[in-house]
């Protein structure tokens, strides 16, 4: 069964959101919310590691909304990161059987 | 589907809360039940009614005082986390001899027991941590 | 009812009260019965070095805390193995008898097996 | 010297409290003099003296308070972060049409201007983070 | 009595009310007549963002306050270079005018003219 | 003049002790304390760079010791890391001219 695994912090100040793409298995979905959209850079030392995830392991990737808006980031995310809005999280968190919270 | 959701971080000093608050809004407008939130750890400052904040940022803890009016949520505070951060209804501040008590009304302290119970019964179960 | 309830515990003891207050819930799920495993990862491994002496601070001992789990019957207690690597530690020199060594692997299917996932 | 301490952190939830505190113990032992202690942010939580914490662990707002009386120490919470987070004294409670207040009498509630004025004063500024 | 005090900024902004509340110390100290400096360092840089859009959350925007300084005279704006590199932006994109690059090297000799060094 | 920096986050887990490594100039003092003990550990990810700071760099590397004791940590540190009790730290922060408080 999947799993939805949720990041909140900035991968160029915490190892939170590498330690995720360790666990991630094909079919889950990891969501960057709040600090964790920055992870949605493709300058973030996570990049070449969340392609991977997302070409190669079969991982679903989405970054909230409202999280990259505030930051300033919508403009700038990488080609592999689809954005949902709450509507969609709370989606995601139906589809898979269980929520991980990485924080 | 039945969801319980538990919140860790304290509001107005980082994100998470409002992220809950949120996450659990869009959860009822889609007709989901929300069984029981539990704040636990620095979450418990949620529920205190003497918080004050300036008219330009969003009152958290009036947000989810009229959010649990609305759907009749079942909001809990963790009793053990709540009291040693200063967190107390009337009833415990009469019994450690406190001079006041801050726990809005809408709030139920109460134990983790609780907790595990909307564990056992929620289809999914969502933590907001700090 | 009983369901499957894995925590995952992240967090170095003491310089934060989230290891300490994830034992209580911990603790308070096991009473009521439930089916639980326990994982430690990243930080959460230095839970438990032995020799843990926090007089000073004042906080309480977590590690003689953790070693009565399994008087709760919380038995099915994991180590993330590239956790413990990375920090130069071994399974033998742990405060806590009884730990399997999980791959990132073996955690993305203990994952997969549980009810609920709690994490602190 | 004269020291100016400011932090940030909330007691019960990191250990940054509990560092200052002994900090501060330790500069006064040694006849240093602690010009000003400045709670901001988080900190602010260090005032509230309804905290019950279980009598196995440190009550962290009581050891403050017994250090500024013991020295008389200018213990102050930052008025603008503290009424956010629902840490109130009497006055700001009637203000505001609070229900309660709930800082301890051993501390000031007053603005940043009073930090700045610390640190002017101050040979060294030490900064407790959360 | 001016001091020399150096503001050291290095968590993002909106995760936490650090970035914002650090902003509110800096004005009341710049109010009081103090001789400010500046640095944005680390996570610190993406305060200076252009186009943040925080209603969402909700939130005040922190570049439109932070673009606000030089009315309370602190003009003494730094950015640690090699942390707007890491995060690949550049210095003429940021939402603030006048700031000036700094090497780690320089950083240190910016530490070393203060009087007080305050962190958020 | 020089500074006392003090880290108190893990360097396992966060990058600020990396941050300060980058700053810190000869003279200056660093002082690990709370959970930034762990960077006192010979298997951190900064071991090295810290080694260099008090060889080449000439910077003093402390640890707090109740900090130590309390994460069973005092027969594992790296033997370039000095201890210093609540009196040191006091000491330290009146022979440098500022602290630094990296969190």
């Amino acid at each position: 069964m999947s799993t939805l695994h949720t990041v909140n912090k900035s991968p160029f100040a915490q190892q939170t959101l590498t330690s995720c793409i360790n666990i991630c298995r094909a079919g889950d979905a990891l969501l960057l919310i709040e600090d964790g959209v920055y992870g949605a850079l493709p300058s973030a030392p996570t990049a070449q590691a969340l392609k991977a995830l997302v070409n190669d392991r079969k991982v679903h990737l989405f970054a909230l909304e409202p999280d990259l808006q505030a930051r300033g980031l919508n403009d700038r995310i990488s080609d592999w990161v689809k954005v949902v809005d709450y509507s969609g999280f709370v989606q995601l968190s139906t589809e898979h059987k269980t929520v991980q919270s990485w924080y | 589907m039945k969801f319980a959701l538990a919140i860790y971080a304290a509001p107005f000093s980082v994100q998470a809360s409002q992220t809950a608050l949120h996450f659990a809004q869009t959860l009822l407008e889609q007709g989901h039940e929300v069984i029981r939130v539990f704040f636990y750890q620095d979450g418990v400052h949620t529920g205190n009614q003497l918080a004050t904040p300036p008219q330009d940022e969003q009152d958290i803890t009036q947000a989810w005082r009229a959010l649990a009016r609305a759907h009749q949520l079942d909001v809990v505070v963790c009793i053990a986390t709540a009291l040693k951060r200063g967190i107390l209804n009337e009833e415990e501040a009469q019994r450690y001899q406190q001079p006041a008590s801050n726990l809005a009304p809408e709030f139920t302290l109460s134990g983790l027991g609780q907790w595990v119970e909307a564990v056992v019964h929620a289809d999914r179960v969502v933590t907001f941590g700090a | 009812m009983s369901r499957k309830v894995l925590f995952t515990l992240r967090h170095a003891p003491y310089g934060s009260a989230i290891a300490r207050e994830a034992l209580d819930a911990l603790l308070a799920t096991a009473v009521f019965g439930q089916d639980i495993s326990v994982l430690f990862m990243d930080d959460g491994v230095f839970q438990l070095l032995p020799e843990q002496a926090p007089g000073g601070l004042p906080q309480k001992t977590l590690s003689s805390s953790l070693s009565a789990l399994p008087l709760y019957d919380v038995e099915k207690l994991y180590v993330h193995a590239p956790s413990l690597e990375a920090r130069g530690l071994t399974r033998d020199e742990l405060a806590l008898d009884g730990l399997v060594s999980l791959s990132s692997e073996d955690v993305a299917t203990l994952f997969s097996e549980q009810d609920h996932l709690l994490s602190f």
